[in-house]
């Protein structure tokens, strides 16, 4: 499932709602992203999080079908804020239910990568000098392509 | 046809999105940057900066080449950093 | 930190906890390992694990230390209960927190892959056909061994 | 000597834990699981099985060939299956 919201989210209630009273699970693996207090060097007051609403959760739903499709996953959870954070809130909140670990950290993995590349967003972040929009970073990139598979089958 | 601005292209441009007339001349995404250019010159300042903007057509990722029409929404933005 | 308990454990509870108030974690990578109901063809009604008091807790703060040293990490958490258990229950949480995400995925599972070849752990599942002791797997050894280093420094 | 058994070793020597005296030929690991296999005839049966029996000494994992005294705690077990 996914969900893409304003509202703030309590992630250890999400990971008590996920796949619960389910007995065929045997690994879950969780992304917990938040907001730092720190950018390198630079102090981050808050963050606001712009998004593209229709085309973030088509996006989403896409990577959503696309692990599912690589890896026999018995659930799979995103939730993704967008507004104004502070520090210590939650971001985003990826879970991934299998059968067996792998299947589980790896879809998570996954997941997390290609939604920092191919979902719309965008950081603005606050610091005491004033605002600034966050640059993608190559590494992001990098980690994506390690998923990446030919596209001829 | 619907035109949009993310980020600090949003802050560029000074409008988040706008509909336009499309110019019969105009048949791809590319051309269209080109187009809106002129109306927004700050915009059109950072176009020619490799890999700094980015196009959807109708919510899908695009190329400047992918073709737009009058009823299709457009959308300008830098890559994106989510997560 | 380490615990090894016989008494069940509310996984959603322990990531409510983790780092709780902290600013500086950007990423939180999260292992929930729960009994199944099924291994393969077999209906399993119960699970025990028995283990080896004194060893397991050091090896455990042993695989805590060599996670601490190969990767950044700001908290290390590992959970696992011992004794007799039913399908859907908690048996192993592993959490890392770190400021970046690579180094809180990589931690994770790490440890999960180490723990599951080096913590001296015994499965024994109840089949409707009886009893039996879990073998160890080499997926498991294979596992592990991504994570071997050459001994000399 | 203080010798303990765990998983299903455990169930073929039939105790989780024994004092024993040791030896004064016995100096290894190996040499203990031979002297310990005419004590216990089933854990002695499964003893040249192959990776199957692995060994610790206080609480250290250990080989058939580490030195053990009269003050060592000793285990013999199978490979782990935890997690």
């Amino acid at each position: 499932m996914i969900r893409v919201q304003e509202q703030p989210f309590d992630p250890a209630a999400e990971l008590a709602a996920f796949t619960a009273g389910r007995t065929d699970v045997g690994g879950t693996a969780v992304f917990l992203g938040r907001v730092r207090d720190r950018d390198g060097d630079l102090v981050i007051r808050a963050m606001t999080l712009e998004h593209y609403p229709g085309m973030t959760e088509r996006m989403l739903e896409r990577l959503e079908g696309e692990a599912r499709r690589r890896w026999p996953l018995l659930d799979v959870l995103v939730i993704h804020r967008v507004g104004r954070m502070t520090p210590g809130e939650p971001i985003v909140l990826v879970a991934t239910a299998a059968a067996h670990r792998r299947a589980a950290f790896e879809a998570c993995e996954f997941l997390v990568d290609w939604l920092k590349t191919r979902a719309p967003f965008w950081k603005f972040e606050e610091t005491p000098a004033g605002g600034r929009w966050v640059e993608a970073r190559a590494s992001d990139d990098e980690a994506a392509a390690r998923w990446e598979r030919p596209a001829a089958e | 046809m619907r035109v949009r601005y993310f980020a600090w292209l949003r802050q560029r441009t000074g409008v988040a999105e706008e509909e336009i007339e499309l110019p019969p001349h105009v048949r791809t995404v590319g051309e269209l940057a080109r187009h809106l250019a002129a109306r927004h010159p700050r915009f059109g300042e950072v176009l020619d900066s490799r890999g700094v903007v980015r196009f959807a057509v109708n919510r899908e990722y695009a190329g400047p080449d992918t073709p737009v029409g009058p009823d299709d929404e457009v959308a300008f933005f830098p890559p994106v950093t989510g997560g």
